[in-house]
């Protein structure tokens, strides 16, 4: 299949991104060299979420393993905007594909701050709002709420051409109406799923296993709720949709784009593969194209192997 | 990455043996017991040969995730040997089943595939570069901790360091991979059961040999248990004697991506181990007692 | 450990109770005959989710095996309240545990109706009420909303002096605000999670799978988002909280304990094992006693094997 | 229990074998390849011998969840025969690998654990039971679908009565179990491919066998993939002529607990097929195309 995709009129070869935080592109160079820059897995790099100031991350333990996935506490650590446009961007410049910057604050003024200063930046192609932050003015978490994901992209919106996409947090029991507020208050594209609440008790004293008592859950235990958000999302908006969430293959990734979604990311599966992502985009190529329902709704395409008369 | 930057995580050219990328499907070529342990090989035909302390991402082929869907993600293994063969590098790995990766690898069957991601981290430094007339070696290991010291060794008698050895184990279940990997010359033990040498800690034999002249030329590696570990590194830091622990934390992904394997720095924040490590200074560390570390 | 619990004045011998809609003691009694009522798993049993009429449920296909768990579409086949009073109640009746009856309604008459109906049975030791539906008066899901759910609460409380269980939905961004309100409107206790939203792509067609296109996702998948929502509800709430989602295993039971659960559930592991809920039960009563947090939050427990020194 | 009860949901004393509670590990005592399907044997130390049609539920006790996490539940298996022996019953499967729970029950090595639940469901009625004056059997088997009609077979010849044997597979790598379970008679065969037998439909051979009188004092019994069932189904209906199918559906449980193996009515609404059927009379369902269904 023809895998080009254009997302807020950001051209990309083909629709496997990487999830943020799921893929440090500077520390898989320390790691595997040129050779990982040379067949880069992703058609844009998505960082790791910036804050306006340095953070360290969560204390230890900040991962857990879950049936199918893994719980991640880590806290957003990063250099801040300052050392992440001093000592970062050169190195993700030299990357061969467009980069998308994460950025995350809590309160407008400091988002402000932070989209202003990245978008100016001609490294950079788009960014990526991780909305899953209280709003210190109203102590609310902004992708939580309609209303305070509209007001803040009314805020951002005017502050540069480029893409802007919110990531939506799967935390709510109508991620549409979020999607809906995001595309009513100017964003260009949205993405999902991010991490789902959640905890783990350590078996042996049975207490928070988590440094941080709890985090997200990710990986191919949430696929199947991360299909359905990226299902009910694309129905109710018009701008594209980047879909994530336990994709692991070509089929995941189908299913996703057959969901609705324009392109989609991996995220907890570059953890088990540093090339997943090139696996996955392979795979799509040679995906054969869908089978039309054949034996009307009823046993379509599931009869494999015997099928006498 | 995260809060202050280590010295260590200048990008890229840091003089370590960089992995091939992606992981790469390997041949488990041998699997035998070894004392209370088990020590199993898988032949890499395009890796380059590892340094000593790095470690591989591993997970077998078939049977990953059968244990109410665990294990997920690989499990990080220090390699304890490296032997080039005509078609490709045999990589020895020393295990410990303590849980369902583990019970997995540890009942790898010879003709099985292997997916194997590595040489990743740093290993460990020779000792002139960690100190003025530093030349010689003492290699402390505990436990399961003992296999990267293997290759250690071997690579410092190359270099024809003079290395001692001590090794030191809770109880027979809890012992293994010394004929195997320490064949060549003596290493000093110490049991707590008291089943094979020095009944007690094989800290004991450390202190013994740091009150020594020996010891002012001679940097300390060590690889165990946190416990073992914070106690050499508060030892060495006290004789100021030059000491590199090859560390473990959880780990998601072994390449730097999740930021999962946080252990706290001495000047504060966070390193990740993967890629800053597994070995690390006892001086950068905070404490070699992380949570959620320990084999 | 002593197994004893009371969940609103109602005793029961052990805390292993079944989610609803995944055990069917009738059917079960037709496979394994009276063997399975004599070594009964459960320490109450909770029928099926009823509803005023019958129901024929939705067209198959009705399930979809996801990674370490599985999406339902059942859509609550029931024999309605008439026929489950004639003719599942009597041998319901014949069980060795009490009987607590899952109820679901849309709009506040036919709750009332049905709650009226069902608490007068002698049968019946108490009430499950699963708020997973729309209020036809207000179109919205009851579970989704505190005021709906206290509402609700208000009009059922006066009916029965019988334990009334509210089942809340997990398909909300802060499911304990949820659960304080069904405290505040009377309810007894409060049982966790449910379903989450989920949906599954025919690999073939690229259609949904699932005849009624979505369904509900369970299983050890969901374990650690169950986990976090009832530890976030025991601590909001007073009245005892019944916690399930994913749990195989009696370490996985004590997990939902110490995060405060009264009792535990079964229900997805009942499929892969009719005496899952057993096993569960013995491996709670052979559990050991938490270990106090050795080395200060640090290696807390997990330092296993091997600790020469 | 699900909409209109049919006349199987009686409670209780329907002349099945009620399995004993709950799943019981058992020992794969054999796995041999026949054709392009496999027959792997357990040894069931206390179930009772099941009825021809009825099944069980399996999940091995290793490797389950190895592939993205699946399989997760246990999966549908008819008997295919059952034989006494001193220690207990052994259970014979044949198996196509279609998918992760195929290919691990494919693979099950002897001396491996077996999870196994059953007998489950209803099997197949006597002759005599699906008419007045019916006294023989006409077996209509279509790939994987011939293994409950072997088990099915041998007790029908036990009774003494009259069975026809006629069965379909589409080409070779489609084909197999027909020496190992229907060695004791002949079975006329048909094959898309014209590799054995009649080119084309067993349903062909079930035709010009209505057509002779015999059928009259006949039921047929059929077992294969929702095509050929249908096929039958109306066929019989049209001459009609008693039959019973052997149906398939998505199983989660296998016991009535998760109501997802509906399949519909001729009265509307829906039956669980594990525990009103597998085997449904032809006139009870409404088609036998239903979706999701199929091996
Ligand atoms: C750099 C490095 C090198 C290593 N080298 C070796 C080696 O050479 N030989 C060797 O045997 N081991 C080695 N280890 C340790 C090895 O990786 C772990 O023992 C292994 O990952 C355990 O996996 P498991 O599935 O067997 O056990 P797990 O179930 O993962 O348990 C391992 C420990 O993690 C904790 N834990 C329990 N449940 C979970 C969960 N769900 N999620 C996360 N943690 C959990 C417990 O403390 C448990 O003791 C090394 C580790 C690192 C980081
Ligand atoms: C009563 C009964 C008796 C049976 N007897 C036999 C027998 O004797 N021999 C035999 O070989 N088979 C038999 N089957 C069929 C067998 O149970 C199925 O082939 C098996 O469950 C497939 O599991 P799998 O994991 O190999 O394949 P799956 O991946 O489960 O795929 C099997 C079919 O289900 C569909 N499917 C694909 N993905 C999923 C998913 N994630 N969730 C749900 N469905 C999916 C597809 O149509 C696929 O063809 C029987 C089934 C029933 C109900
Ligand atoms: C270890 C880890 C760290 C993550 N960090 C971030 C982050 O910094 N910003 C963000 O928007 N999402 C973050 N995510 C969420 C992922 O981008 C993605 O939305 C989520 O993991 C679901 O996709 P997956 O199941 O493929 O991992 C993180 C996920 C993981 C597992
Ligand atoms: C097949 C199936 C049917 C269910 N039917 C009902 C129901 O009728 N009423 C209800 O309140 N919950 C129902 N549930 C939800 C379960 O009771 C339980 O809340 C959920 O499955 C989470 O627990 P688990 O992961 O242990 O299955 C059903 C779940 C499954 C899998
Ligand atoms: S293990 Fe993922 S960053 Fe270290
Ligand atoms: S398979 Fe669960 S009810 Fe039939």
């Amino acid at each position: 299949m023809e895998l080009g995709v254009e997302i807020g009129g950001l051209r990309l070869a083909h629709p496997v991104l990487n999830g943020s935080g799921t893929f440090d592109a500077i520390a898989a160079r320390r790691a595997f060299g040129d050779a990982i820059v040379a067949e880069f897995p992703f058609s844009a790099f998505v960082s790791k979420t910036i804050t306006p100031e340095p953070r360290a991350g969560n204390p230890p333990p900040r991962i857990f393993e879950t049936p199918a996935g893994m719980i991640n506490s880590i806290g957003l650590p990063n250099k801040g905007l300052e050392g992440f446009l001093e000592r970062d961007l050169p190195l993700l410049a030299e990357l061969p594909v467009p980069l998308i910057v994460s950025v995350m604050a809590s309160g407008r003024a400091e988002f402000e701050r932070l989209v202003d200063a990245v978008a100016e930046r001609h490294e950079v192609a788009a960014l990526e709002l991780n909305v899953s932050c209280p709003n210190v003015e109203s102590g609310l978490i902004v992708g939580e709420q309609p209303e305070e994901t509209e007001a803040l992209l009314r805020v951002l919106r005017p502050l540069t051409e480029k893409p802007l996409i919110v990531k939506l947090t799967p935390n709510v029991a109508d991620p549409a109406a979020v999607a809906i507020a995001a595309e009513r208050g100017g964003a260009d594209a949205v993405s999902l799923i991010n991490t789902l609440k959640a905890t783990a008790t350590d078996p042996v004293t049975r207490r928070p296993w988590l440094g941080a008592g709890r985090g997200g859950l990710s990986g191919p235990a949430i696929r199947a709720l991360a299909l359905e958000q990226v299902r009910a999302v694309a129905a109710a908006v018009s701008i594209p949709v980047i879909g994530m969430g336990g994709i692991e293959s070509g089929a995941d990734a189908l299913a996703f784009l057959a969901a609705g979604a324009a392109a989609i990311a991996v995220g907890t599966a570059n953890f088990r593969d540093p090339l997943a992502a090139k696996r996955i985009r392979i795979e799509l190529e040679m995906a054969p194209p869908a089978v039309p329902d054949g034996l009307g709704g009823g046993a379509r395409g599931r009869i494999p192997a015997s099928t006498s008369t | 990455m995260n809060g202050p930057e280590t010295a260590a995580s200048r990008p890229r050219s840091e003089g370590r043996a960089t992995a091939p990328p992606g992981r790469r499907l390997c041949e488990v070529i041998a699997n035998r017991a070894s004392g209370g342990y088990r020590i199993f090989s898988a032949l890499d035909p395009v890796g380059p040969e590892p340094g000593a302390g790095q470690f591989y991402m591993l997970a077998a082929m078939d049977g990953w995730g059968q244990r109410d869907g665990r294990p997920y993600v690989p499990r990080a293994f220090s390699v304890a040997e490296a032997v080039r063969e005509e078609d490709g590098t045999r990589l020895d790995f020393l295990v410990e089943s303590v849980g369902p990766g583990t019970e997995r690898l540890a009942g790898l069957r010879p003709g099985e595939g292997l997916w194997v991601t590595g040489p990743l981290g740093r290993g460990f430094s020779p000792p002139d570069e960690l100190g003025v007339g530093v030349a010689g070696a003492v290699l402390v290991g505990g436990g399961i901790g003992i296999a990267p010291l293997a290759i250690l060794r071997r690579q410092l008698a190359e270099r024809g360091a003079p290395v001692r050895t001590l090794l030191g184990f809770r109880d027979r279940e809890h012992t293994g991979g010394i004929d195997e990997l320490f064949a060549c010359c003596e290493a000093r033990l110490a049991t707590e059961d008291g089943h094979a040498g020095h009944r007690g800690y094989v800290t004991d034999l450390l202190s013994v040999l740091l009150e020594g002249d020996a010891a002012r030329s001679a940097a300390v590696y060590a690889c165990g248990p946190p416990a073992m570990l914070e106690r050499v590194r508060t030892m060495c830091a006290v004789r100021e004697v030059a000491c590199e622990l090859a560390m473990e934390a959880p780990m998601a992904c072994g390449f730097g991506a999740c930021f999962g394997c946080a252990v706290p720095l001495a000047g504060g924040g966070y390193m990740r181990l993967c890629i800053d490590g597994p070995v690390v200074n006892g001086a950068e560390v905070e404490t070699a007692l992380v949570a959620g570390s320990g084999h």
